[in-house]
């Protein structure tokens, strides 16, 4: 089109909508806020130490899952639908693997749960195949795989290896896989902020097209979010296999979803490009903390999971009426 | 830059359907290799018995439709079956619907519709195979209901329910809670349960139970019943929330969760919270059921007070007998329920091995 | 603005992706008789009814979410709407079949509705939409459910609906052809099938062209709605009961199902005969499954490496991809041949 | 139908696209709309068409003042367009696109019924031989075109508008779209004809009104105008002052020879030296853009050879054009071009990353000093590194996008498409400044623009193109602003007569 660039500066009646839009956008998500404040105060025992504790229990497992997902949703791939799988496969791995001594069993846990998703990383970023539709079948393959070499047995640690305690240790009375989540978080952002990788992880994920055209890694760039990704799941795997002491294909059961919420609840785009890891900590934050407030009060499996649907509907609208730029 | 000859739409058609036709072949192989394998656990020998039978089943065929090896208590359950008739000479085959109705059902009609001298089904759900049972009472194909519920009518035209005793679980957890409790001195206190999914029968039936018995000992009181939906991780999370909310109302004495794995993840979530478990500790009493060899391990570490049976192989051995006899011509009982097994430490010796293996 | 025109070459290309349903429809036929006949047995009628009952149960989900791919969207709350689907018609449609399922029907519409105007009016990503919208459903399901499945009553509704009907049929199974039947019209032989496939090809273009889209991509949302809640009406009286969550099954039928039915996930390519071949294709795979008792890691496998294959068959950049990597054979520039003589 | 537009007013943020322009259109009359890029025709088109909508100004229809909200209003008011990007459906058929959008199509669409009609509407544009049914992404750009016309035609539309409908069409193509617009305007339709191409405009049209610089220059009856006048209208007061010398050749060599990009552009040949600048002048469709994307890596089926002082290079994909130190700047801006909404710095060093890193880790300080140097050097405000790029100016999103392919290591070409479009006065100077600047570096520069004042700024060599070829490769000395616009809208054959 021979148009002006319409976006260059907005002509007064577009900045009246758009400021308009944002204000309306800030008001839906100051009654939010008011509204979880009103819940939170109101709500017996939901402030008390020990709840905050459980709270942030809940959040460590999803949010290391969320931490890989946003990745994937920075890179432009809108999300993963097996990440739950993978972390299943975590699970197993790593249970199956203690035999083999504690370094040895991380390591090859990280390693296949970041090879299963890398592999799908490199056909959706070589040959720009459609992210749902790969991730749904590795995701089928993975539990085939898995359900072959495992027999459908459950998985226990060899008998007495105490050798994995420290990771259901509760250091100052907070779960370790919280600290893990921290310290995910942290090397995730400066990953993100501070290295090249990160840097184009982000420009490749705000137009995959620029990017090709700017002689940017694209497959490989891709490719690297998805294997950070399965690193996260083999992780929160890890640590799953830990806490329950033994591990099946349903373990990963709810975790795609919980994450995928996580990750949007935080407010990172799903056309990619924009948000944070960090805001993926703060979603699974929020979405813990308003289902731990539910249950307190409560509220039935059927009402937590509307809850957080709803959740999900707003922010997405806040984020998009907030957007700088109208992307019609 | 070339112009490089490339490969043409119908070179990737072609690629589809020679893909197609090698996933097939697979699926060809994929039940040729489990019936070849199947024979080699033959070798496990038949209960004495069944034996003077055996020579009536030989060929006679039977149709299990039943959830997926994926899941460890299906698989014990489903192959300790299988074996056991296959050990009588009996042709058996094996749908797996992986907890889908749906599917399930598709499985059933296809039984059905094989004539085969018994259809047994583990039913997903107890409501969705109503239709299908009715046809096959139409079909004069024998259906037997495996595991589900209690026979309240709820499944008409069945011929025969071949059932875990629920309410026997149910009421053993929660004399185990009672038990465990007062071996701590009390003489009552707040208990908790964390369900498998809520709204199923085997849910429910096991809290019509265990609330019975806390009738009787009204010192105790339930004070929340949570859906835990047999997930390990959802019933710590619970669990740890739970503790929270009754921190300052006097606490959690005793918790009950519905499978062994579903009870170490409220054991996990006591330790989390820094909350004393077992006897020894004067601590939360923490019990299970379906005995898995965490809940086991849980009892032996002095962490779990008890769980209660169920346990799959012991299930599937009750089945195939009677199966056998039914296919022999004997007349079987319209419902049969295995006695279940309380287990505690000082039981671990009679039960201990056999709900260690999933 | 330089924008790239397909050359004719590309949709040629394009247009001959378009007989992979038929081809692997003949393909799974086939399979289906040689396959079983290696093994020693054989299909038989009731094989060929229970593929045609499998296909009623999920082909109207993958017509749900079809002809939003269809529109260039993506719905993903089609398997919440098909479980609530269930759930309103079997609690409603007690003493009259017919009135449950409009209400299911009506119910799903209008929560479609909202959907849809989210996703037009705000320009939002219809995944994500959806997403927030199947989770809120569900949730919605679980609460009318009281967190159970629900008996259906009237439990002779399905087995009426389910009766064999000349070997391979039965109503449940007509119902859905005809359903298939009528949106294939609607889609071929009105302005709306018309105007949909364009909005999806070329979004631009269609609203140059003058054709009000907003409205349009509305009704796809709530069309879509309504399919997948008369399919999940449909099931729920097969089954007589309404399951609040059904897993991820049925939606990966249904994807599935989508792109084995030669709907471009680009938009603006597929017909309901398309996805109905395609969902045909697979019901008659978890028929052979069933037939031969596959056991249930090797349809994993099969579904998940199916999946895979026709994704990278139909990925864009297939063939940049493939002639970059011709292209990295050649080591020495000079041994490239000029292409042309010089002019 | 009458149809007056009165002292229309449309503004693009600071860049005024019409400033105050009236039009009469009458039944029965083909109205020629002239003016070079950045008159204002497709704003004043867009407007007609519903597709804008005006800041000030009145559209009257036999006096009656009517306003558009979309195109669908326009349509009701009797008004068709012929957009002059391709707006089909590839995946639709010939009727069906014919059909899309149609006010007052019946709901049931019958390609039976609709066949004889679709067939007459393709025979009055040549495209008789061609089935409706056929999907239109069978069709070469050409016959897609003429689809669109039938289209336009089909409407029974009291004004047809028709932008640049020839662009892309070849002589017998063309000879068929003026009998059919004769036609309609014989049945008391009246037509708008946008084109560059003054042959076409003075062989067909009755009138012609001249925009420049978004104002009205004048309108006149056709008899009174003759080639040198029109252009002389549309060119203004364009100074043919810059007749310098060469500039100095850094002695690297670039060539481009038979360079071939499907479908339009056959056989290419260009060639420079670093520390020049080649201008590529020609008008929407004639092949520039193709040309320099393949020039960029773009086209992977593009064939042909480049070397560079004499080296061959390989530049299949956009990483090997960099590599072999080709940089592209596309004209599509917000496409292939910037990370909108990420920050001006971001922007800035997202090609040299690789330098700015070691082991993978950025060095912010690097970064930093680097991302400050190139926004002083393309005169871009410090302040502003950390906005988002989606925040700034036209031209300041230009200068950012130039900012990242200069002094980047290695480049030995430069390649532009549409250097300024959608920047305003200030920021052209700026820009072209730019480019000179990185050819005082020592880059051979190339940059396609459908501007001819650019072109003769900035050009050492220029090149002029039409339909997909060269037609000329002059020195900057050589060339008028007349005789560039007269090659560039032109067969060979007339632009000889006026050169």
């Amino acid at each position: 089109m021979s148009t002006p660039d319409s976006t260059a500066i907005r002509p007064l009646a577009a900045i009246y909508t758009g400021s308009r839009r944002q204000l309306i956008g800030r008001a839906v998500a100051g009654v939010l806020i008011a509204f979880f404040i009103f819940g939170a105060v109101t709500t017996d025992s939901f402030t008390s130490i020990q709840n905050i504790r459980a709270i942030l229990v809940a959040t460590g497992f999803v949010g290391i899952v969320a931490v890989g997902m946003t990745v994937i949703m920075l890179s432009g791939n809108l999300f993963s639908l097996s990440l739950g799988t993978t972390v299943s496969v975590g699970a197993i791995t790593f249970l199956w693997a203690l035999k083999l001594g504690l370094v040895p069993a991380i390591l090859i846990t990280l390693g296949v749960g970041t090879a299963a998703c890398a592999v799908q990383g490199l056909v959706i970023g070589a040959i720009g195949a459609n992210p749902i539709i790969v991730t749904i079948g590795a995701g089928a393959l993975q539990a085939g795989v898995a359900a072959w070499l495992t027999d459908g047995s459950s998985i226990f640690p060899p008998a007495g290896d105490k050798s994995f305690d420290f990771m259901t240790s509760t250091p100052l009375g907070i779960a370790f896989p919280v600290y893990v989540l921290v310290v995910l978080v942290i090397i995730c952002e400066l990953v993100m902020r501070r290295t090249r990788f990160g840097k184009e992880v982000y420009l490749v994920g705000e137009n995959r097209q620029a990017a090709t055209a700017a002689g940017l890694r694209v497959t490989l760039i891709i490719t690297g979010a998805f294997a950070i990704a399965g690193a996260c799941a083999a992780l929160a795997g890890m640590l799953l296999g830990a806490f329950n002491q033994n591990a099946t294909l349903l373990v990963g059961g709810t975790f795609t979803f919980d994450a995928i919420a996580a990750a949007l609840v935080g407010g990172s785009a799903v056309t990619g490009g924009r948000g944070s890891v960090t805001r993926a900590l703060f979603g699974a934050l929020i979405i813990a903390a308003i289902s731990d407030m539910l249950l307190l009060r409560g509220y039935s499996t059927g009402i937590q999971i509307m809850v957080k649907g709803l959740l999900v509907l707003f922010v997405v609208v806040i984020v998009q009426l907030n957007a700088r730029e109208d992307r019609a | 830059m070339r112009i490089s000859k490339t490969l043409q739409s119908k070179g990737r058609i072609a690629a589809v359907v020679a893909a197609f036709a090698v996933v097939g072949v697979a699926a060809g192989c994929g039940s040729d290799s489990s019936s070849s394998t199947t024979p080699a656990k033959v070798d496990t020998a038949a209960p004495a018995e069944t034996t003077a039978a055996v020579a009536d089943v030989k060929g006679k065929k039977v149709v299990l439709v039943s959830c997926f090896d994926q899941n460890p208590w299906c698989k014990i359950y489903n192959h300790t079956i299988i074996d056991g008739l296959k050990a009588a000479g009996v042709d058996v085959t094996y749908l797996e619907d992986g907890f889908d109705p749906n599917v399930q059902v598709q499985n059933l009609k296809q039984a059905i519709a094989a004539k085969p001298d018994a259809v047994l089904v583990v039913a997903s759900d107890d409501n969705s195979i109503v239709p299908a049972v009715t046809q096959a009472k139409a079909a004069g194909v024998p259906i037997f209901n495996l595991n589900g519920r209690a026979a309240d009518g709820s499944i008409p035209n069945l011929t025969s329910s071949i059932l875990a005793n629920q309410k026997q679980l149910g009421q053993y957890a929660a004399e185990n809670l009672i038990e465990g409790i007062k071996a701590e001195g009390k003489t009552g206190g707040n208990l908790i349960a964390i369900t498998g999914t809520a709204g199923t029968n085997t849910a429910k039936d096991r809290m019509e139970a265990f609330n019975e018995v806390l009738a009787k000992n009204p010192t105790f009181k339930l004070v929340a019943t949570e859906d835990g939906s047999w997930d390990q991780v959802k019933s710590a999370k619970i669990a740890q929330q739970l503790f929270a909310k009754y921190a300052n109302q006097g606490g959690i004495q005793g918790a009950y969760g519905m499978a062994d794995y579903m009870a170490a993840g409220i054991i996990q979530s006591a330790k989390q919270a820094n909350l004393p478990l077992g006897v020894k500790n004067k601590g939360l009493i923490v019990t299970g059921s379906n005995c898995f060899k965490v809940g086991i391990d849980a009892i032996k570490a002095g962490e779990q007070y008890g769980t209660a049976t169920q346990a799959p192989s012991v299930e599937g051995e009750f089945v195939f007998p009677l199966i056998i006899d039914f296919l022999a011509g004997k007349k079987i009982e319209a419902l049969n329920q295995k006695e279940e097994g309380r287990v505690t430490a000082d039981t671990l010796g009679e039960f201990g091995e056999v709900c260690s293996l999933a | 603005m330089t924008e790239v025109q397909q050359s004719p070459r590309q949709g040629r290309r394009a247009r001959a992706l378009g007989i992979m349903p038929v081809l692997l429809l003949v393909a799974m036929v086939v399979m289906f008789f040689v396959i079983p006949a290696l093994k020693g047995t054989s299909p038989t009628d009731f094989n060929v009814y229970n593929a045609f009952q499998d296909w009623s149960a999920l082909s109207l989900l993958a017509l749900a979410l079809g002809i939003t791919v269809i529109a260039g969207e993506f719905d993903l709350s089609v398997l919440a709407m098909y479980s609530l689907g269930a759930m309103v018609a079997v609690q409603t449609g007690t003493s009259s079949p017919v009135l449950g399922v409009v209400l299911a029907v009506a119910a799903a519409g209008l929560i479609g509705l909202v959907q849809g105007l989210i996703v037009a009016k705000l320009r939002i990503n219809s995944m994500t939409v959806t997403l927030g919208g199947y989770l809120t459903v569900l949730g919605l399901v679980n609460i009318i459910g009281g967190n159970a499945s629900v008996p259906y009553k009237n439990v002779n509704v399905g087995i009426s609906l389910d009766d064999p009907i000349l070997s391979f049929f039965s109503i449940r199974s007509l119902i859905t052809i005809a359903i298939f039947a009528i949106v294939f019209l609607v889609l071929r032989y009105t302005v709306l099938g018309r105007n949909l496939r364009a909005m999806g090809g070329e979004r631009r273009a269609t609203r140059i062209a003058g054709v009000r889209a907003d409205p349009l991509l509305v009704g796809c949302f709530v069309a879509s709605a309504m399919l997948a809640a008369l399919g999940g009406s449909l099931l729920g009286y097969s089954l007589a009961t309404a399951i609040p969550d059904l897993g991820f099954g049925p939606l990966i039928f249904a994807i599935t199902a989508v792109l084995l039915g030669g709907v471009a996930l680009a938009g603006g390519r597929g017909s309901a005969l398309g996805i109905a071949a395609g969902a045909f294709t697979l019901a008659l795979l978890n028929e052979l499954f069933g037939l031969m008792a596959t056991p249930d890691y090797i349809s994993d496998l099969i579904t998940g490496g199916l999946l895979f294959i026709v994704t990278i068959i139909s990925a864009p950049d297939l063939f940049g991809w493939w002639r970059s990597v011709r292209a990295a054979k050649v080591t020495t520039p000079e041994q490239e041949p000029v292409a042309l003589e010089k002019s | 139908m009458k149809l007056q537009v009165q002292t229309l007013v449309k503004s693009y943020g600071p860049v005024a696209a019409l400033r105050g322009v009236s039009l009469e259109l009458r039944d029965g009359e083909v109205h020629a709309l002239c003016g070079h890029n950045g008159a204002g025709k497709s704003t004043l088109v867009k407007i007609l068409s519903g597709v804008e909508q005006p800041d000030e100004g009145v559209l009257e229809i036999n006096g009656e003042p009517i306003s558009f909200r979309n195109p669908l209003d326009a349509q009701a008011a009797g008004i068709a367009l012929v957009d002059q990007e391709l707006s089909l459906v590839p995946q639709l058929t010939v009727a069906e696109n014919i059909d899309l959008g149609r006010a007052g199509a019946s709901f049931i669409t019958r390609p039976g019924r609709a066949r004889p009609r679709v067939k007459q509407l393709l025979g009055r544009v040549g495209l008789g031989h061609i089935s409706p049914s056929t999907p239109v992404e069978l069709l070469s750009i050409g016959e897609r075109q003429l689809v669109e016309i039938a289209r336009g035609l089909g409407r029974e539309a009291g004004l047809l508008i028709l932008d640049e409908p020839t662009a892309t069409l070849s002589d017998t193509e063309i000879a068929f779209v003026f009998n059919a617009v004769r036609d309609v305007a014989a049945e008391g339709a009246s037509i708008v004809f946008v084109s560059h191409r003054l042959g076409e405009v003075l062989s067909l049209c009755n009138v012609v009104t001249v925009l420049r610089d978004g104002e009205l220059v004048a309108t006149k009856p056709i008899a009174e105008v003759d080639r040198p006048t029109l252009i002389e209208m549309m060119v203004g007061s364009v100074v043919d002052a810059d007749t310098s010398e060469l500039r100095p050749s850094s002695g690297k060599i670039v060539t481009v020879s038979s360079l071939q990009v499907p479908p339009r552009v056959t056989g290419v040949d260009l060639q420079l030296e670093g520390g020049q600048i080649m201008g590529i002048a020609g008008q929407v469709g004639c092949g520039a853009s193709e040309v320099l994307r393949a020039l960029g890596g773009l086209v992977p089926q593009a064939a042909g050879d480049v070397s560079i002082a004499g080296k061959k290079v390989r530049i299949n994909t956009p990483r090997g054009a960099l590599a072999s130190g080709v940089s592209y700047i596309s004209g599509d801006r917000k496409g292939d071009g910037l990370f909108l909404n990420r920050s001006v710095s971001d922007n800035l060093i997202a090609t040299r990353l690789g330098d700015l890193s070691q082991a993978g880790i950025m060095q912010p300080r690097a970064a930093a000093r680097t991302a400050k140097e190139l926004a002083e050097v393309a005169g871009i405000d410090p302040s502003r590194l950390r906005s988002a790029v989606v925040e700034l100016s036209g031209g300041n999103q230009q200068k950012v996008f130039l900012g990242r392919c200069l002094d980047r290591k290695g480049t030995e070409l430069l390649i532009l498409d549409e250097p300024t479009r959608g920047v305003d006065v200030g920021g052209r100077a700026e820009i072209h400044n730019l480019i000179r600047r990185a050819a005082a570096a020592g880059h051979a520069v190339i940059f396609a623009s459908t501007e001819l004042t650019e072109i003769l700024d900035l050009s050492d060599i220029i090149v002029t193109m039409f339909g997909g070829q060269v037609v000329s490769t002059r020195q900057r000395s050589e060339v008028t602003a007349a005789s560039a616009l007269a090659e560039i809208t032109h067969r060979d054959s007339d632009a000889k007569a006026v050169a």
